[in-house]
C-alpha cells in the first residue's frame, strides 16, 4: 500500500508544479476605439468571389425554402421536426455580438470524423479564416461521441469567441449546445441539422438542405422515369438525419406525389461496396423488372457496388440516383452509370459557417431564426463538368 | 462403467453426430439451400449463384488468408483491415509505374507486416490478438498521418498528391518526371480489376478461388502446411519433433498478411480510391466464417474447403434474409445468432465425441 | 494405539479411461493412523485409485466409505469435505499468487465481507510452522519464487489445513534429496499420531519400508494383494508388482560390436542446467542415465538433442564434429530424443496417429515443397509391424489410443527419422505393462541392430535390465558410469543417484 | 532504502507491477511540458470525463480477463445499456403518467429504466458466460457472435433512431457539478457513481475471498478447481459482471447527454479496442491470475492524457492511434520479453549458478586465450 501512495503522491505533486505553470492565462480586453478600429477593418474584408477547388464560388448561400405549418400525426410532426429544425424554433436569449469585428477572434470548429469529406471542409474553413484573419482551431473527435463531448468542455475551457460543431447526433447536441449555452459561448450548428430542441441554444445552423436537395433529385427522377416505377432504397446509418432526408424523405415524397412510385426495400448496407453490390444483386433477383430505380445515400462505396451489379446483370435500364458530390460519383455521373446526385459542396460546408459567425462578428442581424442552405443542384451527365475537379 | 473392454474408444457415438460434425457447414448449406428455394424460386439460378459467391469473394479472400492463422492455433489476425487499407494504397502508389509493379508492391508490403506480426508471435509467443490489434492501430497512424487524412485516387496526379503517402514523395523525387505519366490508362487499368468479367463471371471471383486453391494446396499437400498443422496443434510438440516452429508461425502469418493484401488491392480497385477505411471489419467477419466452416481456435483441425463453406454460408444466409425482404441489421442478430449456436451445438458436439473443445 | 478403527473402505471402485480401464474393481481399506502404501508399476491404477479419493472424478463406479458411511466423491470439494487431503505428485499451484493465498485457496478467512488478512496471515504461519518453513518463509511471497522443494512442503501444508482424516501423498519424495526425505517422514510421523490415516504413493521400495505400515499392491488396475509390511520383503513385493520376472529383458551380453565410438561429447555445457559433460557411446550400446530429479538428466538429453541451446563443449558423432544448432539440424544427423511428457512435448493428441509419425520426416518425404504422404505409407507400415501398435489404423486420432499404444506411436515418430542415437526419456511413463515389456524388447532389439540408445529414466529396474552400462548424474555433473563388468543393480545405481556414499573414483 | 539484493529485485518488481502509475507520471510531465495548459483544471475535468465511460467498461473487462477470458462484445453491451435505459424510460414514463404526474412518475421510470437496462447487460453477459463456462466455446469466438448479435439488437430495438428521453430531469443532476470549485467540479452523480462502482468492484476484487478465488482461476484453474472453487460459476460471473458494467456504462453516458445512439463505437478508436489496450497496459495479464481494475482505470486515464496532450500540441487523430499502437505494442512486446527470458531459464538450478559464472569465465578465457594466441601474429602481419 505505502509504494502506491507514494507514487500517488508523486502524481500529486507533478500534477500540482505543472497546473502552478500552467495557471498564467493572458490578459484579454481591448479597448473601445480597438474594437472599432477592429469593426471597420473587418467589414472591409470580402470573400464573396473567393472560389473552391471545384471552381465553384465558396459563399452562395441557397434560397430557403418555405416551412410548411405543423402536422398534427405525430409521425409527421416527427419528421417535420427533422426537417425544419430551427426553423420556427422559440429560442432562448441569443447572445448578443460584441459587434468589435471577426479579426483576431478565437474559432474553434468540431468535426465528425477524420474523413476526406471532413479534410475538404477543413480546407474550405480555413480559407476562410485566413481571408478574415481568425484565430482558428479545428478539432476532431473522429465519429467518437464521447470524444467530442470532451472537445466541447475544452472549447469552454479554452474560452473560444465562437463554436462552430458539426453535432455527431442530432438529439445527443441539445446538451451540447446548451452547456455551450450556458457558458456563454455562441454557437453555430454547421454540416448537420441539430433537433429541435438542440436549437433553442443555437445562432444559427448553415448546412446542405438534405431535404431540400433530395427532393428536388427525386422530383427530377420521377419526371425522368414517368412517375412510375419500383424503388429500392440504400440508406445511410439508420438514425442519423441523413437517413431520414435521403430515404424516407423521398418515400414521403413520392407516397404524396407520385404514387406510381412503389418502393420495393429498404435496406443498410453501410458504405461498404461489396455488401451494397450483394444487396442489388439480390433485388435483381427477387424483384427482377420491377425494380427500375434505386435511391442510395452515399455516391462512393455504395453508388460502386450498385453499379457493378447492375452492369453485372445487364441492368442498364435500372435509373440511379445518389447523394453527392465526391471525385468517384461524379465519375459515375460522367460514365453514365449514375443518372443524377445533388450537389453538395464540402468547402462550402467549411465556408459558410465562418462567413456567417463573421457577420455575428461584425455585428450582421442573422435573424432569429437564420438558416443558411449550402447551394443546391442536381448534377446530371449534362452539367456533371461544370463541378470538376472534385473537391474529395 | 460394466463396460470393461479394454479397447480403444468407439471414434463414432453417433454416425449422425458425426456425420454433422464432419460436414457440418455444408450440411447447413444443404439446410440452407432448402430454405432458399422455399423462398424464392429464382434462388437456384445460376445468376443468384453467382451473385451470392461474388458479394463474399473478398470476405473469401481474407477468410483464406487468416486461416492459416487459425489453424497454426493463433487467435485471428486483427491486422488484416489496415494490412487490406495499407497495400492498397501502396498498390495505388507503385501502380504508376505499372499495374503489375502495383500489385507486386503490395504483396510485398502485405509480407513484411505478416513477417513482423509473425516474428514477434512465433518467436516471443506474443498473445496474437493484442500484438495484432496494436499492429492494426500503428499501421492505422502511419496511413492516416502519411496521407493527411486525404484519400488517394489512382487517376489522379496533382503536386498534393506527390507530398504525402508513404513511397510517393520519394518516387517523385527520384523521378522527377513522374507527373508526365498518364494516369488515367493505367488507373483504368487498376479500377478494372474489380469491374473485369472473363467468360462473364467477375475477375475477384476467379482470384478468391485461385487463393482459395492455392491455400488449400498450401495447407494440406506442402511441406510447410504439414509442418502448419503439427505446429498448430501443439506449438510445443512441433518445437519438439525438429521443425522450426518460429518460422512456421511466421510463415501462416505472411500467408494471411499477403491474402489481405491481395484482397486490399482488388477493394481498392472497387472503391477507385485508396483509403484508410477500406477493409474494416473484416477481420472478425472472416474469423466468424472460419470458425462456422470448422476450424477450432485450438488449431491443426479445419481445412480450407470448409473455410469456402463458412465463407459461402454466410453469403447464403445474407442472400435468403434480403430476398425475404428482412433488414440489414435484424439480418445481423441473426447471422450472429445463428453462428453463436452452430458454435455451441458443434463444441457439444465435439465433446461428445471425445475431443477438446472448439 | 491398538488396533483402530477403519478410515476408509472403498469397495470394488473402478474408473474407466477412454482406451483403459484405470480401475478395475478394487476393493481396499486404510486404518485410521496408519501409512498405508500404495504401490504398483507406473500406470498400475495407483494415482487414478487417488484421484478418484480426491474426488477428482464424477463418473466412477463402486462404493466408498468414509468413517462407516458411505460418500459420494464427485468434486474436490465434496473430498474435502469427507475428510480427504491429496498432495499430487504434480503440484497444482497457482504460481502468480502468494503463498497464503496458495495455502488457503477456496477457505479464506473472511471478516465480515472482507478477506481478514490478519488472520490469513496468523493462519498461514501457523500452518507453515506444522512443516517447519515459519522461519524460512514470508507468507506474502509469491509462488514463483519458491523452490521446488518448499513448494512440496507447503502443497502439504495446505492440505493439512482442512485437518484431513484421510491423508494422500502421491510419490512425494520424487524431488527430495534424502535429508529432506527425512524431514518429511518426521512430519508424516507427527501426523500419524494424531490419528490421520495416510496413504503413501510411492515406489521407492527402501522408503516404504522405512515408514508404512501396511501395504497393498496394484497391477493392470487390479488389486494384487494387501499385507503387513513385515510379513513381505523386497523381492515379494517386486514380484507382486511386476507378476513376471523382470529378467525377461536382461541383456546378458553388451554388444561385442560394442567398440567403435558413435557419439563423443566432451565438456559439454549449458550454463545453469548442466556442466561439463564428458563421455563415449558407442555404437549399438545402451547407456542409462541415472539421476534425480533436478540432476540434469533430462537437460543432457535436450542439449545433446539441439532442443536447448548448447553453450560450450565438444561434439564428435560418427567422426563429424558437430556445433549444435537446433534440432531439425540434429535430426537430420541423426541425433532422436524422445521427451518424457508426452502430452505436451510428444504427440500431439489431436492429429492422426500418421500425422504424429511423420511429423518429424515432414521435409524429407517432401520434393519441391510438397509433401509425399504416400512415401511415408511403407515407414508406417513397417513401423505398425514393428512396434505393433494397436489398432492397425494410421488414420485413428493419437488421443483415442490407450497411453502404451501412444507411446509407441512417440517412439515410432522417433524411429521413423531412422536415428544413429536415439534418447530416450523415460520411454515407458504411464504405460501398461504389456506395452512396457514390447517397448523394452524394441529397444532391445534395436540396440542389437546397432542403434545407439541413451536411456534417460528414473524407472531403476528399467534402467537396470536394459543398459550396458549407467552412467550417474549429480548436480548438473556426469560423475561416472558404472559398467555391467562393475555389475549394477538397482541398490547401487541409486545410492550412487543419491550421493551417499562416494563410490566412484571419478572427481569433479 | 534498498538494504539487500533482494529488496532491489523487490523493488524492481513493485515497479514493474506498478509501472501504469509511472506511466502517468511521464505522461503528465511530458504532456505539460508539450502542451502549456494541459493541467489546467479546464483541460483535466474534460479528460476525466471522457475516461469515465471506458473505466466503467474496463471493470467487467479486467474482471473477464482475470479469469483468463476475452469479452469482445462490451463494445455492443455499451449500446444495449444505453438505448435501452432511454428506451424504457420513454416507455415507462408514459405509463407512469407521463408529465402530468411529475416527479414521482420520472423517479420511477428511470428507477425501473435503470434496472430493465442493467438486467438486459447482464443478461446478455449471463449468456456469454454459460457459453464459456458449460458450454465450453472459446470467449473470443463466443463475444464475436454476441457481438455481432448485439450490434443487430440494437438498431433492431431502437428501429435505427438516436433514443432520447422525454424529460430532461435526470440529466441536469447527473452531470450538474456538486461544487464550483476548479478540480473539484469533475465530482457529479456520473463521476462519483462510476468512482464508487471502481471502488466496490476493487474491493470484491482485492478484499473478498470471492475476488481470490478468481485470481485462482485466471492463475490455475487445475488448481483452484483441486481448491473446491467453483470455477465455472465464477467463470459466468465475470462475464456477468462484465456486461454489468458495460451496460452502466452505457446507462451513465446516456443520461449525461439525454441521448442514446445505436453506432456508438462504431468508428473511430471504438470502446473495445480501448478498453482492451488499457486493460493490457494496466497490468492484466492476458492469460489470467493478475490485474487490477483500479490499474486499468489509471491506463484508460492514461491514454486519454496522451490523446489530449498530443491534440493539445496540434497533432491529429493520427498520432494518437500510432501513439496508442506504439504504448500497446510496447507493453505487449516487454511482457513476452520477460516471459521469454524467463522461459530460457526455467528449470536453472540455483545451486549451479556460482559455478556457472566460474564456467563462463573459464570459457570466455580459454577462448581469448586462443584470439590472444593469433592477436600476436595479428600484429607481426601488420
Amino acid at each position: 500500500m505505502k509504494k502506491i501512495f507514494s507514487l500517488l503522491l508523486m502524481v500529486v505533486l507533478v500534477a500540482g508544479s505543472a497546473f502552478a505553470a500552467g495557471q498564467q492565462e493572458e490578459a484579454a480586453g481591448k479597448s473601445e476605439a480597438e474594437a472599432q478600429a477592429n469593426l471597420k477593418a473587418s467589414l472591409a474584408i470580402d470573400i464573396s468571389d473567393v472560389r473552391g477547388s471545384d471552381g465553384q464560388l465558396l459563399l452562395m448561400y441557397g434560397e430557403t425554402r418555405p416551412v410548411p405549418p405543423k402536422p398534427s400525426d405525430a409521425a409527421a410532426l416527427d419528421m417535420w421536426k427533422l426537417e425544419y429544425a430551427g426553423r420556427q424554433t422559440k429560442k432562448v436569449d441569443m447572445i448578443p455580438s460584441p459587434a468589435d469585428g471577426i479579426i483576431g477572434k478565437k474559432i474553434i470548429m468540431i468535426m465528425q470524423s477524420e474523413h476526406p469529406y471532413w479534410t475538404a471542409v477543413a480546407n474550405g474553413s480555413r480559407i476562410a479564416c485566413e481571408a478574415y484573419q481568425a484565430e482558428f482551431e479545428m478539432w476532431n473527435p473522429n465519429g467518437d461521441l464521447n470524444q467530442q463531448n470532451q472537445y466541447i468542455d475544452r472549447a469552454i475551457a479554452e474560452k473560444a469567441d465562437i463554436v462552430l460543431l458539426a453535432s455527431l447526433d442530432a438529439k445527443a447536441s441539445v446538451q451540447q449546445f446548451k452547456k455551450l449555452y450556458d457558458a456563454g459561448i455562441p454557437a453555430i450548428a454547421y454540416n448537420m441539422i441539430p433537433s429541435d430542441d438542440a436549437m433553442r441554444y443555437v445562432l444559427a445552423i448553415t448546412a446542405p438542405d438534405d431535404f431540400g436537395q433530395f427532393k428536388m433529385l427525386a422530383e427530377y427522377m420521377a419526371s425522368d422515369v414517368g412517375g412510375s416505377g419500383g424503388v429500392g432504397y440504400i440508406t445511410h446509418i439508420p438514425g442519423g438525419s441523413p437517413y431520414f432526408a435521403r430515404t424516407t424523405n423521398v418515400v414521403e415524397y413520392y407516397k404524396e406525389n407520385y404514387p406510381g412510385m412503389k418502393t420495393l426495400d429498404i435496406q443498410s448496407p453501410g458504405f461498404e461496396a461489396p455488401k451494397t453490390k450483394q444487396v442489388v444483386a439480390d433485388w435483381i433477383t427477387r424483384f427482377g423488372d420491377d425494380l427500375t430505380c434505386i435511391v442510395l445515400a452515399d455516391d462512393s462505396a455504395q453508388a460502386l457496388g450498385a453499379t457493378q451489379a447492375l452492369e453485372e446483370a445487364g441492368r442498364s435500364d435500372v435509373y440511379v440516383i445518389a447523394a453527392g458530390n465526391s471525385k468517384v460519383g461524379m465519375d459515375l455521373v460522367k460514365a453514365g452509370k449514375i443518372n443524377a446526385i445533388t450537389f453538395q459542396s464540402a468547402e462550402a460546408d467549411g465556408a459558410v459557417p465562418i462567413k456567417v459567425a463573421a457577420d455575428y462578428f461584425n455585428g450582421v442581424d442573422l435573424g432569429s431564426n437564420a438558416a443558411f442552405y449550402l447551394p443546391q443542384a442536381v448534377i446530371t451527365p449534362e452539367n456533371v463538368d461544370n463541378y470538376m475537379p472534385a473537391q474529395w | 462403467m460394466s463396460n470393461t473392454k479394454q479397447d480403444i474408444r468407439k471414434t463414432s457415438h453417433n454416425s449422425f453426430t458425426l456425420i454433422v460434425n464432419k460436414f457440418g457447414v455444408f450440411f447447413m448449406i444443404l439446410v440452407l439451400s432448402v430454405v432458399g428455394v422455399l423462398v424464392s424460386p429464382s434462388f437456384l439460378s445460376s445468376t443468384n449463384l453467382l451473385n451470392i459467391l461474388n458479394a463474399v469473394s473478398y470476405l473469401g479472400i481474407v477468410a483464406a488468408g487468416i486461416a492459416f492463422v487459425i489453424f497454426c492455433g493463433q487467435y485471428g489476425d486483427l491486422s488484416a483491415p489496415m494490412t487490406m487499407a495499407t497495400t492498397g494504397v501502396i498498390c495505388v502508389e507503385f501502380m504508376r509505374y505499372g499495374l503489375w509493379y502495383g500489385i507486386i508492391a503490395a504483396v510485398i508490403a502485405g509480407a513484411v507486416i505478416g513477417m513482423i506480426n509473425g516474428f514477434v508471435i512465433g518467436k516471443l509467443r506474443v498473445n496474437a490478438i493484442i500484438w495484432t490489434l496494436a499492429m492494426n492501430f500503428i499501421l492505422e497512424g502511419l496511413v492516416r498521418w502519411s496521407y493527411k487524412g486525404t484519400q488517394i485516387y489512382p487517376d489522379m496526379a496533382t503536386e498534393k498528391t506527390y507530398t504525402t503517402g508513404f513511397f510517393l514523395p520519394i518516387m517523385a523525387k527520384l523521378d522527377p518526371n513522374i507527373m508526365d505519366i498518364d494516369l488515367v490508362s493505367r488507373a483504368a487499368a487498376f479500377n478494372g480489376l474489380a469491374t473485369t468479367y472473363p467468360l462473364g463471371v467477375p475477375l475477384v471471383l476467379y482470384v478468391m478461388f485461385g487463393v482459395m486453391i492455392t491455400g488449400y494446396i498450401i495447407m494440406s499437400k506442402t511441406t510447410f502446411g504439414n509442418q502448419l498443422k503439427v505446429v498448430g496443434s501443439s506449438y510445443e510438440v512441433g518445437k519438439m519433433s525438429g521443425i522450426n516452429a518460429t518460422r512456421t508461425v511466421m510463415m501462416a502469418f505472411m500467408m494471411s498478411s499477403i491474402f489481405a493484401s491481395i484482397a486490399g488491392v482488388f477493394m481498392t480497385s472497387l472503391n477507385q480510391v485508396g483509403a484508410f477505411y477500406i477493409g474494416q471489419g473484416y477481420d472478425f467477419q472472416a474469423v466468424t466464417a472460419i470458425i462456422l466452416g470448422g476450424m477450432s481456435l485450438s488449431g491443426g483441425r479445419g481445412s480450407m474447403i470448409g473455410v469456402f463453406g463458412g465463407v459461402f454460408t454466410l453469403g447464403l444466409i445474407s442472400n435468403i434474409l434480403t430476398l425475404l425482404g428482412i433488414g440489414t441489421f435484424t439480418q445481423k442478430m441473426i447471422t450472429g445468432a445463428i453462428f453463436i449456436t452452430v458454435v455451441a451445438v458443434n463444441a457439444k458436439s465435439l465433446r461428445k465425441l471425445g475431443r477438446d473443445y472448439a | 494405539m491398538g488396533e483402530s478403527a477403519i478410515a476408509l473402505q472403498m469397495n470394488e471402485v473402478s474408473k474407466q479411461f477412454p482406451g483403459t480401464l484405470a480401475v478395475n474393481k478394487v476393493s481396499f481399506e486404510v486404518k485410521a493412523g496408519e501409512v498405508h502404501a500404495l504401490m504398483g508399476e507406473n500406470g498400475a491404477g495407483k494415482s487414478t485409485l487417488m484421484k478418484i479419493l480426491a474426488g477428482s472424478f464424477a463418473d466412477y463406479s463402486g462404493e466408498i466409505i468414509i468413517g462407516g458411511k458411505p460418500v459420494q466423491l464427485h468434486t474436490p470439494h465434496m473430498a474435502k469435505e469427507e475428510g480427504v487431503g491429496m498432495v499430487y505428485q504434480e503440484l497444482s499451484i497457482a504460481y502468480n499468487r502468494s503463498v497464503e493465498e496458495n495455502m488457503f485457496a477456496g477457505k479464506i478467512p473472511t471478516k465480515g465481507l472482507f478477506v481478514d488478512q490478519a488472520a490469513l496471515r496468523k493462519q498461514s504461519l501457523e500452518s507453515l510452522a506444522k512443516v517447519k518453513l515459519e522461519d524460512k518463509i514470508d507468507p506474502g511471497t509469491e509462488m514463483k519464487n519458491i523452490s521446488q522443494h518448499e513448494s512440496q512442503l507447503i502443497e502439504m501444508a495446505k492440505v493439512m489445513n482442512d485437518n484431513p482424516k484421510i491423508l494422500v501423498m502421491d510419490e512425494p519424495t520424487s524431488a527430495l534429496s534424502s535429508e529432506e526425505v527425512q524431514m518429511l517422514f518426521e512430519i508424516i510421523r507427527e501426523i500419524k499420531k494424531e490419528g490421520v490415516a495416510i496413504v503413501y504413493i510411492s515406489h521407492h521400495l527402501p522408503e516404504i519400508f522405512e515408514i508404512a505400515d501396511r501395504v497393498t499392491v496394484l497391477r493392470d488396475g487390479k488389486k494384487i494383494d494387501t499385507c503387513d509390511i513385515k510379513d513381505v520383503d523386497n523381492e515379494t513385493l517386486v514380484e507382486m508388482m511386476i507378476g513376471e520376472k523382470i529378467d525377461d529383458f536382461v541383456r546378458d551380453c553388451p554388444g561385442a560390436d560394442c567398440n567403435d565410438v558413435i557419439l563423443k561429447v566432451e565438456n559439454l555445457t549449458h550454463y545453469g542446467f548442466v556442466h561439463d559433460v564428458s563421455f563415449e557411446l558407442y555404437s549399438g550400446e545402451i547407456l542409462g542415465v541415472v539421476g534425480l530429479a533436478g540432476s540434469g538428466r533430462t537437460e543432457l538429453g535436450r542439449c545433446l538433442s539441439g532442443a536447448d541451446r548448447v553453450d560450450y563443449g565438444r561434439l564428435v558423432l560418427d567422426d563429424e564434429e558437430i556445433t549444435v544448432k537446433g534440432m531439425s539440424q540434429m535430426l537430420d544427423k541423426g541425433v532422436a530424443y524422445l521427451s518424457e511428457n508426452r502430452k505436451t512435448e510428444g504427440l500431439a493428441l489431436r492429429l492422426s496417429n500418421r500425422n504424429n509419425i511423420l511429423s518429424t520426416i515432414i521435409g524429407r518425404l517432401s520434393q519441391f515443397f510438397f509433401f509425399r504422404p504416400k512415401k511415408g505409407d511403407p515407414i508406417l507400415k513397417e513401423l505398425y509391424e514393428k512396434l505393433t501398435i494397436y489398432p492397425h489404423d494410421p488414420e485413428i486420432t493419437t488421443s483415442n489410443l490407450s497411453g502404451g499404444n501412444q507411446q509407441k506411436i512417440l517412439l515410432a515418430k522417433w524411429l521413423s527419422t531412422k536415428p544413429k542415437v536415439l534418447i530416450l526419456d523415460e520411454p515407458t511413463r504411464g504405460v501398461d505393462v504389456g506395452a512396457k515389456k514390447l517397448i523394452h524388447e524394441t529397444i532391445v532389439k534395436l540396440a542389437e541392430e546397432g542403434l545407439s540408445v541413451i536411456l534417460l529414466s528414473s524407472d531403476l529396474p528399467e534402467l537396470v535390465a536394459l543398459s550396458d552400462r549407467v552412467a550417474v548424474m549429480r548436480q548438473g555433473h556426469l560423475i561416472g558410469d558404472l559398467t555391467k563388468e562393475d555389475g549394477f543393480d538397482e541398490n547401487k545405481v541409486l545410492l550412487a543417484a543419491n550421493g551417499e556414499r562416494g563410490v566412484f573414483s571419478v572427481e569433479y | 532504502m534498498l538494504k539487500n539484493e533482494l529488496d532491489k529485485d523487490k523493488l524492481l518488481g513493485t515497479l514493474n507491477h506498478n509501472r501504469i502509475y509511472v506511466f502517468l507520471v511521464i505522461v503528465i510531465i511530458l504532456m505539460s511540458i508539450g502542451a502549456p495548459g494541459f493541467m489546467r483544471s479546464s483541460n483535466v475535468i474534460p479528460l476525466m470525463k471522457t475516461s469515465l465511460l471506458p473505466i466503467l467498461v474496463g471493470i467487467g473487462f479486467t474482471f473477464v480477463m482475470i479469469g483468463g477470458n476475452f469479452d469482445l462484445s462490451v463494445g455492443a453491451m455499451i449500446n444495449v445499456g444505453a438505448l435501452m435505459v432511454m428506451g424504457e424510460f420513454n416507455r415507462f414514463y408514459a405509463i407512469f403518467g407521463g408529465e402530468p404526474a411529475g416527479a414521482a412518475a420520472v423517479f420511477g421510470a428511470w428507477t425501473v429504466a435503470f434496472l430493465i437496462a442493467l438486467a438486459a447487460g447482464s443478461f446478455f453477459g449471463l449468456i456469454n458466460g454459460l457459453l464459456v463456462a458449460k458450454g465450453k466455446v472459446h470467449s473470443f469466438i463466443v463475444t464475436i457472435g454476441m457481438l455481432t448479435t448485439l450490434s443487430g439488437f440494437v438498431y433492431t430495438y431502437s428501429k435505427g433512431n438516436t433514443i432520447s428521453a422525454n424529460s430532461y430531469a435526470l440529466v441536469d443532476i447527473i452531470e450538474k457539478p456538486l461544487l464550483k470549485l476548479p478540480y473539484i467540479e469533475f465530482f457529479t452523480m456520473r463521476s462519483l457513481i462510476t468512482i464508487a462502482v471502481l471502488v466496490i468492484f476493487e474491493i470484491l476484487l482485492v478484499k473478498t475471498s470471492w475476488g481470490r478465488g478468481l485470481f485462482m482461476v485466471g492463475s490455475n484453474k487445475e488448481a483452484a478447481w483441486q481448491a473446491g472453487i467453483d470455477m465455472e460459476r465464477k467463470i459466468i460471473w465475470t462475464f456477468v459482471i462484465s456486461g454489468f458494467t458495460a451496460a452502466l456504462g452505457g446507462i451513465l453516458f446516456a443520461t449525461s447527454m439525454n441521448a442514446a445512439v445505436p453506432n456508438y463505437g462504431e468508428r473511430g478508436i471504438n470502446p473495445l479496442m480501448l478498453v482492451l489496450a488499457s486493460t493490457i497496459i494496466g497490468g492484466t495479464v492476458m492469460t489470467g491470475g493478475r490485474g487490477s481494475v483500479v490499474k486499468t482505470a489509471v491506463a484508460v486515464i492514461t491514454i486519454q492524457a496522451i490523446f489530449n496532450g498530443l491534440i493539445g500540441m496540434g497533432l491529429g487523430f493520427d498520432s494518437q492511434v500510432l501513439s496508442a499502437g506504439v504504448l500497446l505494442g510496447a507493453v505487449v512486446l516487454y511482457e513476452a520479453y520477460v516471459l521469454y527470458k524467463e522461459s530460457l531459464r526455467k528449470g536453472e538450478r540455483p545451486a549451479l549458478l556460482p559455478e556457472a559464472e566460474k564456467l563462463k569465465v573459464n570459457h570466455r578465457g580459454s577462448k581469448s586465450k586462443v584470439s590472444g594466441e593469433q592477436s600476436p601474429e595479428a600484429a607481426q602481419g601488420a
